[in-house]
């Protein structure tokens, strides 16, 4: 398997990591042209994940904006309530496959935290989460539901208290008993062969695309947009239309308060070539290589880095990554919620708030998919706080 | 072109003595408190040093040389001032310095640039713990036209394929990974270590550098395998860590009674 | 049409608004057959809803409990998280076709308040929500989705401050504009028509129920399970099978602290006739009527009355309520969220411990039906509180 | 049988005269202050008196009458303990008294039971205001055998056709709800009084009394339409509120002025 895409990629990590990521790559490479994994997992998706999920036309929303209509694709109904799932269960049968007996993964929002230990359950895994101590804050409901589903979650107060260091954490307990257990990594990120393995479980979504806007509109979508943490829905989706050339891919990356501020998680516009959590890529860093500190509301977003095939979209010019601030995204959280009854994840606002603005600019034939990649429960008493609401926290 | 650290061995060799290898993270407390506990730690025993440069995220770290890094840091410690720190040990000592580092540092310094620093302020070697044999080629060609030892790792899990490999291109020792994890002093190694040792050693007559977890005289005695030398980081920077600028005295002691085990 | 169902239904309503219960009942006899009104319904069931929701085989569970088939309805998987968006859709577009520009309803738990003002969002409808004080603390969470949705959340302090005091204070409410307002009723409870017009759009689910059932294993069930509140969900997934005699139907009623104690709300076990919020039906009241104080965890089963299709069923025998306490509904909380990777409404997981009761007195060759009517993320605080976990409530 | 609402009625109309009937909730804030709150209206002026039968959930109630309820209860008044002041009242006064109370008071008790106390204890009619026509069979016949009346409730909202219906079966008199919503002080009344009076009046001769809202002379005095009869409730409610055991002489001074009006 390439571990590359063109110069981003690789496999840097210790030494004691080399065995465990190798063993990952020739598990998958016997399972994934297997025609027992391959029905399995169509089946995991179907009863489990509840695919396909929804390809959305957001009537409202277009009319309001005029200009191109907008689809959404509802990977917030999904079961666990985003598109972290596809990969889990995916991963969750390799990992099964290989007698793997414990998983460990780092999460970030709590959604890849929420899906693993959800099938972890189902597998009957021992399941241990990491997160950043910030983030356990900002996504206690998320922190409780792990539990109740048999998980240990552990906060990680280390460096930031972000997903960065959730990922530090988790490596370094890796390192520790990587002979039995199996790292769930939960984006296209990390050393070969996560990216590419993630990618293939979530490119089920643009393929998914694909017939449904066949079936909707007898045709491709002209615009592609999702937001990007470490990129695993925008790839998704993103995925199977990249030698359609004329589909034009745009990822929403996190400006937080600006991208000329020093509380962004802008990856793409921002960060530099860099090495780092397994990867070359893009990261944000300084003149030394030290990794910033980032900054996003959304706890998904709030990552210095990016997987290295959006690295590669971006230098090669095939993807196009624009910032959207923690104003923008709520503003396009409550637009949603308001116009279509839809409460976005934090995240997935991100990529709302770029249709809102791309939409007006197109002809009324053109079509704008929004990767919708998960739901917003799990952000509202944020948002209330960011708005100056006065809620009950019960 | 000789280096130092070929040449330290082969001296040890020589004399049928181990080699003592001591760590210290750069800049904690502060850099002027790390030029003294290198020349003392040289004074009382250690044939080779590692110095590590603070990085932001070191993830093959465990919590002992992860907060030493952070405090590093947070003393505004930076590549740059390293190799000073280097430059101004050279006047003093022409004992082996290794850089211990992240690859990130490397690359984004530039890689060409970085091994060139390195020969001009007198580093000898580097000790990458994120760069797997895989993706050597980041610095290789660099650090061979420079002769700046690149120091492989190699690991309980790595298998006879790779071992082979990475043997086969090292240069100076081998850094050989005495368990799992990541680094952090140990009361218990569960290794075979004298099986770990033959493996190793079927594949090359380089010296076969034992670290990770080692901390007391007693426990390095203890040690199955002819390890040509032995690492001790955390326990170090652990003496560092409670004493501050004042631990060059106690460091001192620490590798004096270290070095004793011969 | 019928205004009762044996004895129980009717119009016990205060004079000023049964000129508004006739127009929804001849604007519902008007659209109910009407095709254009059902092929709407059925695009908003599948667009919007989400459905058909999932017939999900709980593996784990039935091997575990052995005994009987367990499967579980997944309406928690409809968008928002429950079945009330079946019901909500249904009479939503109802109150357009009949020109209406405002909305009102009570919510217990807040999911059919969520789901009232989402859709009414969708609508472009003023949408009031009656809740009671208790609850908006319980159910926080709700509270705010409803506001950010764009719905007025009134908190109702009158009575016990919980579900038949938002019922009160809506109908109160109502009674001052019912002229122009549509009163969207959350369950099959209230005066004649609001019974019969929340079961039809509810029905479905008994309707998919047959379909998938008899896809995935040729038959129909043999036992139906749904926790009773009101009793939509309930009659939602019985309804169909009403006819078919030998499907055993078995609603879950919240016995609280049990049903020997003053703090539960099993309306079947424990209450008597009486007439109360527009109908006859089985009611928790002293010798004088006067209604109990009722008490369960479950917010959207604290009601003290139950619809009248249901008391009909219990006392025509075609249908059997059994009491679930407190403990045991977080006992399947915790059962299920560990077992099959799903966490159900704490209302939901009333009848999932009745399937845990009955699965293992079954033969292998039988199949038992659990309606899932809602997802359990709304109740984790609490279950945490209950349990006594220390959670960081952000 | 003759039945003290229509010999009232009757009376009334011979003398031209409006009437006044006015409502307290009984058990407000104890029996023994509603039984002197009755006779006090009654030689205030009041011609008709409606007794509240406290409830956990009036829902045809605003706030202030809610809220006596709640008091009510906690004082501990039952449906008995009312019938137990009616009867003693009767021991003082022969004037009209009517029960007003939600349907599931009648429906537990037993609604032929309830008719049944109300003949004996001399109570003469009953305003049950979620008991629209549709319903009215719970009680219907029990109150025709025992010559209760039952007084049916017409509101802007009631269409032509049920009006029709509605007044033919009725006796006694007609309630008039003033405008939509539940019981209170209103400040004003949007509903066109003149039409609606003329609509009900087109389909019978029975008295029409206009309830909800009302509660001052000045009031009484502008509004339009014929109507034999004003019912006041939520006003001297209010005062009950404000005096509680001591609102005997308030709540007749208020009767007084108000009966004032003719
Ligand atoms: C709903 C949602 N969307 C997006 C992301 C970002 O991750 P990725 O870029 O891998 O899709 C997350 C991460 O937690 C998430 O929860
Ligand atoms: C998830 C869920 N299930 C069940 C109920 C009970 O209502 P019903 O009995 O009408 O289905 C509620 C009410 O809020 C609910 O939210």
């Amino acid at each position: 398997m390439k571990s590359k895409f063109g110069e981003y990629g690789g496999q840097y990590v210790p030494e004691t990591l080399m065995e465990a990521l190798i063993e990952i790559e020739q598990a998958y490479l016997k399972y994934k042209d297997d025609s027992d994994f391959i029905s399995e997992l169509k089946e995991l998706y179907e009863e489990v994940a509840n695919r396909p999920s929804r390809l959305y036309f957001a009537k409202r929303m277009t009319e309001e904006l005029g200009g191109g209509k907008i689809y959404l694709k509802r990977e917030d109904l999904n079961h666990t309530g985003s598109h972290k799932i596809n990969n889990v269960l995916g991963q969750m049968l390799l990992a099964k496959k290989m007698g793997k007996t414990k998983i460990i993964c780092e999460t970030g929002a709590g959604q890849h935290g929420v899906a693993t230990a959800t099938i972890a359950a189902m597998f009957k895994m021992d399941c241990h989460v990491f997160m950043g101590k910030e983030d356990v804050e900002r996504q206690g409901l998320n922190v409780f539901r792990m539990e109740l589903l048999g998980a240990k979650v552990t906060a990680v107060d280390s460096g930031t208290g972000t997903l960065k260091d959730a990922v530090n954490e988790a490596l370094r307990q890796w390192t520790r008993e990587c002979d039995t257990t199996y790292y769930l990594m939960g984006s296209v990120v990390g050393p070969h062969p996560f990216p590419t393995i993630v990618r293939d479980f979530q490119k089920v979504i643009g393929e998914e695309v694909r017939w449904q806007l066949q079936e909707k509109e007898g045709k491709t979508p002209d615009v592609i947009i999702a937001c990007v943490g470490g990129g695993s829905n925008g790839i998704g989706i993103f995925y199977d239309f990249i030698e359609n050339k004329e589909v034009e891919l745009i990822g929403a990356e996190a400006a937080g308060q600006g991208v000329d501020t020093n509380y962004h998680a802008a990856t793409i516009t921002k960060g530099s070539n860099g090495i780092f959590h397994g990867m070359k890529s893009k990261f944000l860093q300084d003149s030394y290589g030290k990794i910033m500190p980032v900054y996003s509301m959304s706890a998904g977003l709030d990552y210095p880095g990016i997987g290295p095939e959006h690295a590669y979209l971006a230098e090669s010019g095939r993807a196009k990554y624009l910032p959207v601030t923690d104003a923008e995204a709520v503003e396009a959280f409550e637009y949603l919620s308001k116009t279509e009854g839809i409460i976005p994840a934090i995240e997935s606002a991100h990529a709302i708030f770029l249709a809102m603005k791309i939409a007006p600019e197109l002809d009324n034939d053109k079509v704008i998919v929004v990767n919708l990649s998960g739901r917003g429960d799990k952000d509202v008493y944020q948002v209330a706080r960011y708005m100056g609401v006065d809620i009950n926290e019960q | 072109m000789n280096n130092r650290i070929e040449e330290k061995f082969k001296e040890l060799k020589m004399m049928n003595k181990k080699a003592l290898i001591t760590f210290i993270t750069a800049g904690d407390p502060d850099l002027e408190t790390s030029y003294q506990l290198v020349l003392e730690m040289f004074e009382q025993g250690a044939d080779l040093v590692e110095i590590g440069i603070p990085f932001s995220d070191p993830v093959a770290e465990g919590p002992t040389i992860e907060k030493a890094s952070m405090r590093a840091l947070a003393s505004g410690t930076t590549t740059d001032s390293i190799f000073e720190l280097v430059t101004k040990l050279r006047t003093k000592t022409e004992k082996p310095l290794l850089l211990m580092l992240y690859i990130n540092l490397v690359y984004k310094y530039g890689a060409e640039e970085f091994i060139t620093k390195c020969q001009t302020t007198g580093v000898d070697g580097l000790i990458i713990p994120d760069l797997p044999y895989e993706e050597i080629q980041e610095v290789k060609a660099y650090a061979e036209a420079k002769n700046i030892y690149l120091i492989n790792l190699i690991a309980p899990t790595t298998n006879e394929e790779r071992l082979a490999k990475i043997v086969e291109g090292s240069k100076g020792f081998i850094y050989c990974v005495s368990s799992l994890g990541v680094t952090g002093v140990r009361s218990e190694i569960t290794t075979d270590l004298e099986n770990f040792y033959a493996r190793i050693r079927k594949n090359t007559n380089l010296p076969l550098a034992l670290g990770f977890g080692l901390s007391t005289k007693e426990q390095l005695k203890s040690i199955k395998g002819n390890w040509e030398a032995f690492i001790v980081g955390s326990k170090i920077v652990e003496v560092v860590a409670a004493y501050g600028k004042d631990s060059v005295e106690e460091v001192g002691k620490l590798v004096k009674n270290l070095k004793e085990l011969e």
